[in-house]
């Protein structure tokens, strides 16, 4: 009985494996297990070479690993690839029909046990399933609830499929690949976008603006496709900019408002965040972070982004930025989001990126009760006459309301304006305008997400890291040889608040940030507010994800002094 | 009962002369025309000098960014379409910074007012060409003269079939509050390109050189789009005025999701429903 | 003499059966026809899977930013305007996110030519509607169908009297290579609007779909303004296919100040030039 | 005699005071005198309130000075609103036509002396020379070298109407404005802006792409106005990101290349930036600062783009940023720009604001011969059929040849890339091309200009200041009461080499950070880099330049304990 599985399936582009996959996770999710979901694409749509590796526990599995112990090839490159990575008691499942001659390869006759190529995917999952020893039914669920909507037509046909394909790997006897038994609750199965998706609906969102983009454009698609059961508007626009102003439009005209956008997407919209900064509107924009410079490499994962989102727009006006580092953060720290940047009056951001994005993994069901009402504008003032949108106040916060709602107007500009958003030149008013923005950071820093710390009580060795690579550096920590590696993840990474953290850096012997990017652009904001002693970094932008295995190589060779 | 009044005097920035002024006064025109009080309407700008107009009335108004209008003012009916929002700015701004959003605004439909200020010149910024200035008209940036063709909005726009086409001029402002008027009343988006003298920059297009090209259009069918593409070419030697198109494409409002009319504010999905589809990723 | 060879064989990124393929075998062919070599041109394109295409020619290329060909183009045509500069990208690239510099480029009149690959879709992003898609055609990101009116290249490249207007089909190569060789020959700036099938993402407007409609102009003036414009229309049921107009506006490079066709490389103003200019300052 | 005087001529926008400023600049340069000018004007065409301040010396002027020693009031705002500020020896002189009553008033018929309004400008020019005693011949001069070649048929009238206004004004034997002789060799007249444009052309500029944005418009304009005589191709693209775009398009083709916009239109250009850092094309970026966020003051001046343009553009690659503090830097740090794009194959910035820009200053003319010849691409190689645009060198530095020019290909591309330029998602090749691009980073840190220090050796106060606050920094540390303020300033603010400079913080009791921002940029980054003790800050964000009071003011109120 095995406590772990790492499943790799293999391909081109155009396969199918997604959907093995998925079915896959989600039969594993709903008996029980634990799952890690790693996704590597090509930026193109047919051929290739794609995987989707499904880790999967007992316990909490956290983190990409790099060794097999099944491998899926749905073609000859997968084998060639991949198979050096296969444990030497692992497994090599491939199509019969791929004509490589090795010992130890196990061949799945899909052609035979599908009726035709569409079916191909549920022989995979079937013989799986088998070999792992889930029960039938739970495959069988997850055919029904995902095609069931979609064709319920061809339900039935896939689990004949399903059926055979499950007794003829009973037939294979091939032992040593069953999972012992879990405990864990059957709980959702969200990726870090589905996580931003349910939070920005348990929030509210009223709107979101999006131009499709690698890794998010999967959030618009995902609200969009509740639109009509939600009310809520999702608009894909021409570029964009138009994407931000839009946003900032809805928002103006009261409707809680997202974008979501990658790295050059978001280059384009700094003119627009400076805006939200400027007029004061609340705008919560996800950027999901991939390789660059520029076009880069499109569909794999970096942390690259931090500098650019810290301080994009010109001019200066406050921001909150959060770094989540797993579905559930995800969740929390969106509806975080919208209500910071209503009750702040601008610009917070959601820096995520691709591994994170596409990364299912298994997720104990929010409770929803639990949500606190999320800070909205208003429609009401005692005094229409009077009222100024950017009236001075004590906290730099000034009333906002939705205009057409009242008989009160509601006056917002680009440019520096009087306390009734008019327009002016008047140096002094300037100053209390830059004041008053300004003073709003104090609504901010109130209001961070300290980081955590996991580990012993006095870690010789302090691992430091933000964003995707929690779950990563966790497991790095929990397999270091010995006990005295700590981490320290910031979900936010911006304002920060050096008392939550600085007392962390001054004990251990060395601090190592490690960090999806070449530069360390976190450890330079770290290193700005507290002076860190024996400072290193553990950097990768390969464009894949950071992996328990990486850190602890690299960590066994600083250890080792070498760099 | 609405009056002028209503929208309250301002001092404006514009030069004496401008026909910035006289397109304000056929706004407000408009709007009491229309009985529109102050607080049902949004006004949405750029940057320029036509897009301080928003600052001279006394209603909502959201001056966003050069060339952005469009897209602000999209965020905002789709957020409440139920405000009456139209839209005040350059011809830089709508047709220069802003041309993508010009093409965007026309293909999608949504039932906003586009007024621009066509000065046929970069105005605030001190006299560049602009998308509609004329080829080989020489300013201080173009010293040898403008070397791209002008842009013809009315051209472009009843090519795409945008819902309602027309062309004013300041110098004829009964005439170009009636066209305000027909354009807000008319669903989708609709287009009022005003040609507007600009007393500083240009001196080529005066007020007199409109003056003696412009002529009211009369027999004219906008649900003629032939007769509107041909009208549209006529630009130069005589320069036709009036509604040049209208069409009857489908609004976009009503493929929402949510009901028409109804702010976003006011949508507040409950917890079960969220709820549900939460359960949904199980 | 130059073959298709020189231009080199390279694997693709593109599905089998993709339009895109036999685009790219008549550009090879079209460039053999004008005996260019590969040094001598530049193919310009922006991101998407048709902006691919210039890395399966043997040639220089300039692949910049996604929706931006039309400006980087631009500025390596103004560097350097004895080279040979054809844009090739997607629809999405150039009528979506490109759209403002689709117009500029037209009014600009650069001698340049725009192949654009039309698949109605955006491709690469895995199937959202592009600019040209039809109203109500569903996809994952529309899935209560799009709700934009769809773009027509055509009726705004002939509205606005770009120079070289041209349609073609990915499923007719000769006539396509043919349109190609047209539009690079035609002074000025041309448009190539091609329909590819993208047989992965768009299951509406399928091969099959394009060659039931499409038919080769026959007796069509294309220095007829007017029945260019009214072809245009003409985009549904039957789809014309060919030079729908030719124009004859005078060249951008025609008015730039240093000697056309010399590459700005070789201009250096020597020292006693730049010394008056600073003295003039004194 | 003096030797020195403040002189303010204000009115409203329209009035010509430009004309009449830059006359009268043009003949106290002629004449062998310090100028120093600051512009002021609103964000209108017509109306509003505008001035034109020059102060001429004998000595060095380089800073704003608020006292007013002759002011000239083309309408009645500017002396309601300036004249208090007028010193107890100054004068006021005002259009006759104006309907104010009030004692020392000097009245200028301007409608007499004038034969049209046209003329108002050189009355107020004459009246000022025999004023301040500049000899006839010299303001006579600079109506001919002004409008000599616009207007030819103007010129004898103009000079006709500046004999009147001399004489009038010699008749009213108003004393004591007379200023000292000079030894001053006459030097040119130029404005930040003007700085940019002549090092530019120095450099060999050939494309520059914009769209019009105060306060950098000029720069494009001024380069336009020489396209014919020196060959420059400047367009005035339909948006900003076609500017960029447009700009390495050229740059590829081989023309040395530029942009030149402010905060808005440079946040549009972010993508860009990212571009030509990833496709390792030079490009020299003016950004000229204006107060923000968003459209902010559009005509007024701040220093508070630092942040965005050091982190402009998604992902991670090299760039250097100058921040010249006057006119002659201008020139020197544009010629330097453009070599150190083409040698890092980068985005090279250039940091102004509208101060600086539209700021007059007498300047030595400048040795041509004493430039050294500018990097540029090659048009040869040896082995045509081998090259390679992204050749792997121990530099990072690949050879950059123009494409068409010779057999080669040259293939850039915006997405990652092999060697050869074409698009590869091979992550081996994702790593060495990163490693590439970064290393490029030393031909940078190799030509840092070193910042210079001013004051006393050892100076118990030290003020850091960059870019265009040098001027009045400089004045506060001369007129500092006591001679131990020194002051370091940093033309050029990334990257930064801490041994140029870490000495300069140590002896210091407390250092004060000057600054035209409310955030204090500069100091945040010198504060990554050495370790400051009792640092201070001397923010200005009411959109108006640093002056030397300003400085010398809040000084006093530091070194009282007072914050
Ligand atoms: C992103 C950006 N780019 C440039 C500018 C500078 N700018 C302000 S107004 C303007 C042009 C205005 O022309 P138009 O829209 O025709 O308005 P007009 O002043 O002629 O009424 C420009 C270029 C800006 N504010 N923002
Ligand atoms: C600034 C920016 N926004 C979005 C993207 C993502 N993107 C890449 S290709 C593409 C659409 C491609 O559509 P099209 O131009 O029609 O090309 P096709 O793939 O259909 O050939 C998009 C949105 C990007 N690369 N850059
Ligand atoms: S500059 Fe032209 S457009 Fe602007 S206010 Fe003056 S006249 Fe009107
Ligand atoms: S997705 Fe469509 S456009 Fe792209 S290669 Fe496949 S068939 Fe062609
Ligand atoms: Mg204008
Ligand atoms: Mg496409």
């Amino acid at each position: 009985m095995r406590k772990e599985l790492n499943i790799l399936i293999g391909g081109e582009a155009g396969q199918g494996l997604v959907t093995v996959g998925e079915l896959l996770t989600k039969a594993l999710i709903r008996s029980g297990y634990n799952v890690h979901v790693t996704q590597s694409y090509m930026s193109r749509i047919r051929g290739g070479h794609n995987t989707y590796s499904v880790r999967v526990g007992v316990n909490k599995v956290a983190s990409p690993v790099s060794a097999i112990d099944i491998l899926v090839a749905l073609n000859k490159e997968t084998v060639e690839l991949h198979q050096h990575n296969v444990t030497s008691n692992g497994l090599i499942l491939k199509d019969q029909n791929i004509g490589l001659k090795k010992e130890g390869l196990v061949n799945i006759p899909f052609k035979d046990l599908a009726p035709s190529s569409l079916f191909e995917n549920v022989v995979g999952l079937g013989f799986l399933s088998a070999l792992i020893g889930l029960d039938k039914s739970m495959p069988e669920g997850c055919i029904k609830s995902v095609f069931g909507q979609k064709k319920p037509d061809v339900v039935q046909k896939n689990i004949e499929v399903l059926n055979s394909a499950y007794t003829f790997a009973q037939g294979q006897k091939i032992d040593g690949f069953r999972l012992d038994k879990s405990r864990e609750e059957p709980g959702l199965m969200l990726t870090g976008n589905d996580g931003v998706v349910l939070g920005a609906m348990a929030a509210g969102v009223g709107f979101c603006a999006y131009y499709p983009m690698t890794p998010s454009t999967g959030i618009p698609m995902s609200l969009n496709a509740r639109g009509d059961e939600l009310g809520i508007v999702v608009e894909q626009a021409e570029d964009e900019i138009a994407a931000i102003n839009m946003a900032i439009g809805a928002s103006y005209a009261g409707a809680r408002s997202m974008v979501a956008t990658s790295g050059g997407g978001f280059a384009l919209m700094c003119e627009g965040i400076s805006l939200a900064g400027m007029t004061e509107t609340p705008v919560v924009v996800v950027v999901g972070q991939r390789p660059g410079p520029a076009t880069g490499l499109p569909t794999r994962t970096e942390q690259g982004d931090l500098n650019l989102v810290l301080y994009a727009g010109h001019g200066e006006f406050p921001r909150a930025i959060f770094g989540p580092g797993n579905p559930e953060q995800c969740f929390d720290l969106t509806i975080k989001a919208f209500d910071l940047a209503e009750r702040s009056q601008g610009p917070v951001f959601i820096l995520t990126d691709q591994y994170l994005a596409d990364s299912y993994r298994n997720i104990v069901p929010f409770d929803l009760s639990e949500i606190k009402e999320v800070a909205r504008p208003h429609d009401q003032c005692s005094d229409p006459e009077k009222y100024e949108r950017y009236a001075l106040t004590d906290s730099g916060v000034s009333p906002r309301l939705v205009p057409t709602l009242g008989p009160y107007l509601v006056v917002l500009d680009s440019d520096e304006h009087y306390p009734d958003g008019h327009i002016t030149e008047d140096l002094e008013i300037r100053t209390k305008m830059v004041d008053k923005r300004l003073k709003k950071q104090a609504v901010l820093d109130a209001d961070i997400v300290p980081p955590e710390y996991f580990g012993p009580d006095k870690p010789e060795k302090l691992l430091v890291c933000w964003g995707s690579t929690l779950g990563p550096a966790m497991e790095a920590i929990q397999n270091a040889d010995q006990q005295n590696v700590g981490l320290l993840h910031f979900s936010q990474v911006w304002p920060l608040n050096k008392e939550h953290f600085k007392d962390y850096f001054s004990s251990p012997e060395k601090v190592v940030f490690v960090e999806s990017n070449a530069w360390g652009q976190f450890r330079t904001l770290i290193e700005r507010e507290v002076r860190v002693e024996n400072a290193f970094s553990i950097l990768r932008y390969d464009g894949l994800p950071m992996d328990a295995g990486y850190i602890l190589d690299r960590l066994d060779m600083l250890l080792q002094g070498r760099k | 009962m609405v009056s002028i009044d209503d929208f309250g005097k301002f001092e404006t920035a514009w030069c004496p002369g401008c026909g910035n002024h006289s397109i304000l006064k056929s706004v407000k025109k408009a709007l009491v025309e229309m009985e529109l009080s102050p607080h049902e309407c949004i006004f949405v700008s750029g940057i320029g000098q036509a897009a301080k107009a928003p600052h001279y009335l006394k209603t909502n108004v959201f001056n966003g960014l050069h060339g952005r209008a469009l897209p602000a003012a999209t965020g905002i009916k789709l957020g409440n379409p139920g405000a009456t929002v139209i839209v005040q700015s350059g011809d830089g701004c709508n047709y220069g910074e802003g041309g993508n959003h010009f093409l965007a605004a026309i293909r999608r439909n949504i039932n906003l007012t586009l007024l621009v200020h066509d000065n046929q010149i970069y105005g605030l910024t001190k006299g560049q060409a602009s998308p509609t200035t004329f080829m080989g008209h020489k300013t201080k940036a173009q010293p040898r003269g403008n070397p791209s063709g002008p842009f013809n909005p009315v051209a472009v726009a009843v090519a795409m079939q945008a819902n309602f086409v027309a062309r004013g001029f300041a110098g004829m402002m009964d005439h170009l509050s009636d066209l305000i008027v027909q354009a807000v009343r008319h669903p989708g988006f609709s287009l009022v390109d005003i040609l507007q003298p600009c007393v500083t920059f240009n001196k080529v297009n005066t007020f007199t050189w409109y003056k003696e090209r412009c002529y009211e259009l009369k027999d004219h069918d906008p649900g003629n789009w032939s007769q509107a593409m041909e009208l549209s070419r006529e630009w130069g030697e005589k320069i036709p005025l009036g509604v040049m198109f209208r069409g009857n494409r489908p609004v976009f409002e009503e493929k929402l999701p949510h009901p028409t009319g109804e702010p976003l504010y006011y949508n507040i999905p409950s917890k079960e429903k969220i709820k549900k589809v939460v359960q949904s990723y199980a």
